[in-house]
C-alpha cells in the first residue's frame, strides 16, 4: 500500500483559489532586500559594499564552510546599504545587501549557460554550490550538501517530491505542469550527480492534471517512475514519504534520509538546477504563491529573490476584507509576519494572507484526553504527555518521551478538539533539548 | 508557664492527624462510629504519655545509638498493658479494635513524640506532650467517627445509647465501610484547608 | 500597508472544525435516542429519574464552579453526560432523591475535586453508580420492572445467578423488552447509538469492540451450566449494562488510555473483569467495577504503551 | 486451594489498603512516582513475607507452647525490627546491587504497620508457617497492586488542576477512596474458595 506512514491528517486543501492559475512573473522591483543567510548552516559575508554597482547574478555573499550557499544578486544596480534587515524565517533583523535597481537587468559577465551531458558528479556538485541552490520545499538546505553523502552512506534511490501537502500552496503544482520539461532534466542531472540509476517521482492524488503531465513526460523514460500517493498531510515530509514510497524507516535525528539510502529533493530545486544550466543563471528568482482569503486575486507568481512581500500583495489586488494573519509558506508550517516589510527568500514557497472572520484559532480549553493527538504523530510520538511536560518545563520528562524527534508538523495542534498549543509547546521542549544536548556536548570536547 | 502551649500544641498546631498525618491507619480503621473513636484515643493518650514519662526520665541514661529499639521495648510494653486492661474491662470494644490495639506499637505518633520531644525534654513538660499530642489524636478520631457514624448510620451512639430513636433519613451505608473513610478524611482535610487559609488572607488583610 | 496589525502565533495555523463542544453534542445526541427508549419503554419514571440526574449533575456543576469562583462550563455538555449516564444506571422504582445524590457526587467529587473536566482518572458516572450500590444497596438492587405492564421482576443477570423467574427471548432483549436498570435495556438503540458515535469518529471502535468480545468468549466457554463451550452468548452481551458500559462509559476520553494498544488493553481488561465478576464474583454485574478497575490501571497502561518513535529499530538506551 | 484463596484473598478482596487500612503511611508517603513505589513494593514483598514466616515459627515454637502469647506485642515489634536490620546488612554484604535499589526503602518498613498487621492477622487465622509466608506475600502483593496503581494515578494528577484545598494529601485519600470503591468489585468473588 503507498501510503504506509502513521497517522497524519486531512486539512482542507484550498487549492483551488491558485490551482488553476498560470505562473507569471511578478513586476520587477525597483528595491530588492537580498539578507544573506537564507539557508541551513553558515551564514554568508558580505563581498559587495555600499555603492558598488552590481549585476544580475552576481555573487554577493558567500562563506567558506561546507554547509553554507553564497547568495546573489537578483537585479542590476546600486547597492543603496549593507544592513540588518527583519528575516522573514528568522524573525529577527539580519545583515541583507540592499540594492536599488537600475530596471536594465544587466547580466554579470560569468552568466554563461553549460552542458550537463557530459559533467563528472564533483562538477554537478560543483555548480549546485555555486549556483547557490537550496532545497525549494521550505527548508533550504544547501543542496550540493545534500548530494554529496558521505563514503559510508550508499545512496540507491532518488526521490523527485511533488507531493505539496501543504493546504493553500500550487507553486509545485503550476511548476510540475509548465516546467514538465525543465523538471525531468533536472532530476536526471540530479541522478547523475548521486550514480543512482532509477528514480521516482512522488505526486500527490489531489492533482492529477500534474500527475497526467508528469506520467506523459516520462512515458519513454525507462529509469524514472511516476507514482501516485494518497493525499494526506504530511506525506510531504522526507522522512513520511520514504515510508510511503519505499517502506523504509528513517532513523530518528540525527538520521537523515541517506541512512537509508535515499535523497530526496523537492521539484522546484530540480526545476531550477535545470535552469542553472540551461542559462546559466544562478538561483535568483523562484514561484511563490500568493494565496487566501484575505488576498484580492490570488495568484502564482515568478519572484526575483528579495521582492518584498508588500509588493506582491498588491500586486495581487491587495487584501480583501479583514486580514489578520500573514504567513510565509503553508497554513501547518509556515512562519507568521508582523510585518509586510519583508523580503522574499529562496524558502519562500508562499505568502498566505488569512481573514479574522474565519476561526482558524480559538481559545484553547481543558485537555479531554481524546488521544487524537497521539493517533495522528507521523512520528509515534504522544504529543498530549510531551506537551503536559514541556509546558510545565520539566524537560527531562518530555525528552525520555522523544519530544527531540518532533517534525513539528502541526498535526497534533490541527486536529485537537480543545485547540491546545501542541506543537507550540512541544517545539519549546525541543529547543531546550537541543540546546542542552549541544552544551553537554561543547562541554565534553 | 508553657506547659499550657505544649499542650494546646499538640491539640491544635500540631495536631498529629490533621496537620501531621501520622497515625492515618488506626485512624481510618477503626473511626467507623464515634465511640470507638474514642475508646481508641484513650489507649492511645495512655501509652503516649506513659511512653514519653519513661522515654523523658531514662533519657540520660539510654545511650543514643540503641535509642530507637529502646523506645519501642518500652512503647510496646504499654501496649501489652492496655491490651490486658482492655480486654479485662472492655472485651467488646477489645473485639472491634482488633488488631490495631496492638498496633499502637508502630504509631508513627508515638515514636515520633517519644524521638522528637521526651528524649530532649523534662518529665513534666513530656508528660503534657503526651497529653496533647493524644487529646489532638482523640479528637481527630472521634470528629472522623462521629462524622461516618452519622452519615453511615443516620443515628449516633453514646455509651451504647442510641441518641435518636430511629435513623434520621436512609443511611449511606458506604461512609462506614473504607471507601468511606478515605473520602470523608480527604474532605475533612480540604476543609481544614480552607479554613486555615481563610483565616490567614482574613488576618493579612 | 503597515496599518496592518497581524496576529504573530506559531504554525500551525489551521485547526480541525471539530472541537470538544461539539464533539459532547454529539454523544449528547447517541444518548437522547437511548433516554427516548427508556422513556418509551418505562413511561414517566424513566423520564423523570433522567430529569433530575441530569438538572443534578448540571445544577452542582456550576455552584461549585461559582463557589469557587471558576468560569462555570456546564455548557460543555460533559455534566449532562454525567447525569444522563447515572440516570441510565437506575432501576425503574428506585427513589428520586438517589440519582441525585448520585450525579452530585459523580460531579463534584469524581470529577471537580480533581480539577474538572480532563482531569479526572475516574469515569464519573461508573464511579457514581458504584458510589450508590455501596451507599444505599437496597435501593439500587431492587425495583425491577418489565417494561409496559410495570410487573416487578426479577433481571436476566439475576436469573443466570439463580434467581427465580424466566429469561426473556432473544427479540425482546435486543428490543429492550426486559427487566433492567432503565437505560441499559434497549440493546438495539444503544447499538445504534454506538455506531453512530464510532462513525463520527467520537469514539474508538477498540474499545467497545474488545470489551463486548473478551466477555461473549468469556460467557461461551464459561458461562454455561452444562460444562464447558455451553454458555448463552446472546443473554450475557445483551443483558446487564455491558453495551451501555462499552460504548459509552469505557470509551470515557478522560479515563480511557491515549494510546492504541493502550485502548486494546482497555478493552480487554474490562470485559475479563466483568466476565470475573459475573460469573465467579459476588454481584450479578460486573461491567461499572471493570470500568473502574480499568480506570484505576489507566495511567500505568498509557505508561506501558508509548509506542516506539519512527525509525527507532531498537529499544533506546537512555542514558 | 487453600493457597489460592489466601492469595486471591490477599490481593484482591481483603487488600492490605483498600479494605484493612494497613501500611497507610508508606502508601501516600512513598507514591510520588511509579519507580519509587515499584522500589518499595521489592522492599515489601522481601521482609513480609519473611516477617510473617519468622513471628508465626515464634508463636508456634515459643509463644504458644510456654503460655507466653501476652508477649505477642513485644517479640514480635522485636523481630520485625531486628529482621529489618539483618535484611539490610544482609543484602549489603550479599547483594550491592540489589542494596543500592531496595536499601532506602528498608529503613522506612519498620514503620510499616502493615508488616505487623500482616504477622498479627497470621497468627490470630491459626495459620501455619508455611501459610504465614503465604499471607505475608498475598498481603504485600495486594500492597504492591495498590501503591503502583496509586503512583501512576499520582503522576497524572501532577499534571491535574487540582483545587487549592484539595491538594496534597487531600486529593491523595480521595483518591485513594475512590479505588477503594472500584476494589469493592471484587468483594465476594470465588466465594466458594473461603
Amino acid at each position: 500500500m503507498r501510503n504506509g506512514f502513521d497517522g497524519g491528517v486531512h486539512p482542507p486543501h484550498y487549492k483551488t483559489h491558485t490551482e488553476d492559475v498560470a505562473i507569471r512573473s511578478a513586476r520587477e522591483p525597483e528595491v530588492v532586500v537580498i539578507p544573506l543567510v537564507q539557508h541551513l548552516g553558515a551564514p554568508c559575508e558580505a563581498t559587495v559594499k555600499k555603492g558598488d554597482v552590481v549585476d544580475v547574478g552576481q555573487v554577493i555573499g558567500d562563506a567558506s564552510a561546507f554547509v553554507s550557499a553564497p547568495v546573489h544578486a537578483s537585479v542590476s544596480g546600486k547597492v543603496f546599504k549593507v544592513e540588518p534587515r527583519l528575516h522573514p524565517a528568522l524573525g529577527k533583523p539580519v545583515p541583507a545587501v540592499i540594492i536599488e535597481s537600475d530596471g536594465e537587468n544587466r547580466w554579470h559577465d560569468s552568466i554563461e549557460p553549460r552542458d550537463a551531458e557530459d559533467l563528472t558528479p564533483e562538477e554537478i556538485i560543483r555548480t549546485m554550490r555555486t549556483a547557490g541552490l537550496v532545497g525549494l520545499g521550505g527548508a533550504a538546505f544547501p543542496t550540493a550538501v545534500k548530494f554529496s553523502p558521505p563514503k559510508d552512506k550508499p545512496v540507491d534511490t532518488f526521490l523527485l517530491n511533488g507531493a505539496e501537502c501543504e493546504p493553500f500552496l500550487t507553486a509545485d503544482h503550476r511548476l510540475m505542469l509548465e516546467g514538465t520539461a525543465d523538471i525531468l532534466t533536472g532530476m536526471r542531472v540530479m541522478m547523475r550527480a548521486l550514480g543512482v540509476t532509477t528514480g521516482t517521482i512522488c505526486i500527490e492524488d489531489n492533482k492529477p492534471d500534474a500527475l497526467a503531465a508528469m506520467e506523459a513526460a516520462c512515458k519513454d523514460v525507462p529509469d524514472i517512475k511516476v507514482v501516485s500517493l494518497k493525499t494526506r498531510y504530511p506525506q510531504g515530509s522526507e522522512k513520511q514519504l520514504i515510508k510511503s514510497v519505499l517502506n523504509r524507516d528513517v532513523p530518528p535525528p540525527p538520521g537523515l534520509p541517506m541512512d537509508v539510502g535515499v535523497v530526496v529533493s523537492n521539484v522546484s530545486t530540480a526545476h531550477a538546477l535545470s535552469r542553472a544550466f540551461k542559462t546559466g543563471m544562478p538561483l535568483i528568482e523562484r514561484v511563490v504563491t500568493v494565496t487566501g482569503p484575505a488576498i484580492a486575486e490570488p495568484a502564482n507568481l515568478l519572484v526575483k529573490i528579495g521582492t518584498l512581500f508588500h509588493q506582491l500583495i498588491e500586486e495581487c489586488g491587495g487584501f480583501e476584507g479583514n486580514a489578520s494573519r500573514l504567513i510565509m509558506g503553508g497554513p501547518m508550517m509556515g512562519i507568521a509576519q508582523f510585518s509586510t516589510d519583508v523580503p522574499v527568500i529562496k524558502g519562500t514557497s508562499g505568502i498566505l494572507a488569512l481573514g479574522a472572520e474565519d476561526e482558524w484559532d480559538g481559545e484553547a480549553t481543558a485537555c479531554i484526553k481524546c488521544g487524537r493527538c497521539v493517533d495522528v504523530c507521523p512520528m509515534r510520538l504522544v504529543p498530549i504527555l510531551i506537551s503536559a511536560y514541556a509546558e510545565r518545563e520539566w524537560y527531562e520528562k518530555a525528552e525520555q518521551l522523544y519530544a527531540a524527534d518532533c517534525l513539528e508538523c502541526g498535526c497534533c495542534s490541527f486536529i485537537c478538539p480543545a485547540r491546545r498549543p501542541l506543537v507550540q509547546a512541544i517545539r519549546m521542549a525541543k529547543q531546550h533539548i537541543m540546546n542542552q544536548r549541544r552544551e553537554r556536548q561543547a562541554a565534553s570536547t | 508557664m508553657n506547659l499550657w502551649r505544649i499542650l494546646t500544641n499538640g491539640v491544635v498546631k500540631e495536631n498529629p492527624v490533621f496537620r501531621l498525618l501520622l497515625g492515618l491507619c488506626p485512624l481510618l480503621a477503626v473511626t467507623t462510629a464515634l465511640m470507638n473513636g474514642f475508646w481508641m484515643g484513650v489507649a492511645v493518650i495512655f501509652v503516649l504519655t506513659s511512653s514519653n514519662i519513661i522515654v523523658s526520665m531514662l533519657r540520660k541514661v539510654i545511650a543514643p545509638r540503641i535509642r530507637i529499639p529502646c523506645f519501642i521495648v518500652i512503647i510496646a510494653t504499654f501496649v501489652t498493658i492496655v491490651q490486658m486492661t482492655m480486654n479485662a474491662y472492655l472485651p467488646d470494644m477489645y473485639e472491634i479494635l482488633g488488631i490495631f490495639v496492638p498496633l499502637i506499637v508502630v504509631n508513627c505518633v508515638i515514636l515520633a513524640r517519644a524521638e522528637a520531644f521526651a528524649s530532649k525534654n523534662p518529665v513534666v513538660s513530656a508528660a503534657v506532650d503526651g497529653i496533647g499530642m493524644g487529646l489532638g489524636f482523640t479528637i481527630a478520631l472521634m470528629v472522623l467517627g462521629g462524622v461516618r457514624e452519622f452519615f453511615g448510620t443516620a443515628n449516633l451512639v453514646i455509651n451504647g445509647q442510641p441518641l435518636f430513636d430511629a435513623p434520621l433519613f436512609e443511611p449511606a451505608l458506604i461512609m462506614i465501610m473504607p471507601p468511606g473513610a478515605f473520602i470523608t478524611m480527604g474532605v475533612l482535610l480540604a476543609l481544614l484547608n480552607v479554613m486555615v487559609n481563610r483565616g490567614r488572607s482574613g488576618a493579612g488583610a | 500597508m503597515t496599518d496592518y496589525k497581524f496576529v504573530v502565533g506559531s504554525s500551525p495555523h489551521l485547526r480541525t472544525s471539530e472541537n470538544t463542544p461539539r464533539l459532547m453534542f454529539y454523544v449528547l445526541q447517541a444518548l437522547f435516542l437511548v433516554a427516548v427508549a427508556s422513556t418509551i419503554l418505562f413511561g414517566v419514571r424513566a423520564m423523570a429519574i433522567i430529569g433530575v440526574s441530569v438538572l443534578a449533575a448540571l445544577a452542582a456543576e456550576a455552584l461549585w464552579q461559582k463557589g469557587l469562583r471558576q468560569p462555570v462550563t456546564v455548557a460543555d455538555g460533559s455534566a449532562a453526560i454525567t447525569g444522563l449516564l447515572i440516570a441510565f444506571n437506575m432501576p425503574p422504582l428506585v427513589p428520586l432523591w438517589v440519582p441525585a445524590l448520585g450525579s452530585a457526587f459523580a460531579v463534584i467529587v469524581v470529577k471537580q475535586f480533581f480539577g474538572g473536566l480532563g482531569h479526572n482518572f475516574m469515569n464519573p458516572a461508573a464511579a457514581g453508580r458504584a458510589f450508590l450500590v455501596s451507599a444505599w444497596p437496597l435501593a439500587m438492587t431492587s425495583g425491577w420492572l418489565t417494561p409496559f405492564d410495570g410487573a416487578t421482576s426479577a433481571t436476566p443477570l439475576q436469573v443466570l445467578g439463580g434467581s427465580s423467574g424466566s429469561l426473556p427471548e432473544g427479540w425482546q432483549m435486543l428490543m429492550g423488552w426486559r427487566a433492567g436498570c432503565i437505560g441499559e435495556t434497549s440493546a438495539l438503540v444503544i447499538l445504534i447509538g454506538g455506531l453512530y458515535l464510532i462513525y463520527r469518529q467520537v469514539i474508538d471502535w477498540k474499545i467497545p469492540a474488545s470489551f463486548i468480545g473478551t466477555v461473549a468468549l468469556f460467557a461461551w466457554v464459561f458461562g454455561g451450566t452444562d460444562g464447558w463451550f455451553t454458555g448463552d452468548v446472546l443473554t450475557h452481551v445483551l443483558s446487564g449494562g455491558l453495551l451501555l458500559g462499552a460504548f459509552f462509559m469505557a470509551t470515557d476520553y478522560v479515563t480511557s488510555p491515549v494510546t492504541k494498544r493502550g485502548r486494546l488493553i482497555m478493552g480487554l481488561g474490562c470485559g475479563l473483569l466483568t466476565a470475573l465478576i459475573r460469573l465467579w464474583g459476588g454481584y450479578p454485574e460486573g461491567v461499572t467495577y471493570a470500568i473502574l478497575l480499568m480506570n484505576v490501571a489507566t495511567p500505568l497502561i498509557d505508561r506501558m504503551t508509548i509506542p516506539r518513535p519512527f525509525g527507532t529499530r531498537q529499544t533506546k538506551v537512555t542514558g | 486451594m487453600e493457597i489460592i484463596a489466601i492469595l486471591l484473598g490477599g490481593v484482591l478482596i481483603n487488600n492490605l489498603v483498600f479494605a484493612q487500612f494497613l501500611g497507610l503511611c508508606p502508601f501516600v508517603g512513598v507514591s510520588k512516582n511509579v519507580e519509587m513505589a515499584t522500589g518499595m513494593s521489592a522492599a515489601v514483598l522481601f521482609v513480609m513475607t519473611m516477617a510473617a514466616g519468622v513471628t508465626a515459627l515464634l508463636h508456634s515454637l515459643v509463644l504458644d507452647p510456654y503460655g507466653l502469647t501476652y508477649l505477642e506485642t513485644v517479640t514480635f515489634i522485636l523481630v520485625i525490627s531486628s529482621l529489618v536490620q539483618f535484611v539490610e546488612t544482609f543484602l549489603r554484604k550479599a547483594s550491592p546491587v540489589l542494596h543500592r535499589s531496595l536499601g532506602i526503602y528498608l529503613p522506612l518498613i519498620t514503620t510499616n504497620c502493615a508488616v505487623m498487621g500482616a504477622a498479627l492477622i497470621s497468627v490470630r487465622q491459626g495459620y501455619g508457617v508455611g501459610l504465614s509466608a503465604v499471607n505475608g506475600f498475598a498481603g504485600a502483593l495486594g500492597w504492591s497492586l495498590a501503591i503502583i496503581l496509586f503512583a501512576g494515578i499520582r503522576e497524572r494528577l501532577e499534571l491535574a488542576s487540582v483545587p487549592e484545598a484539595l491538594k496534597g494529601i487531600p486529593v491523595a485519600l480521595v483518591t485513594t477512596g475512590l479505588m477503594a470503591i472500584a476494589f469493592l468489585g471484587f468483594q465476594g468473588l470465588f466465594r466458594f474458595l473461603f
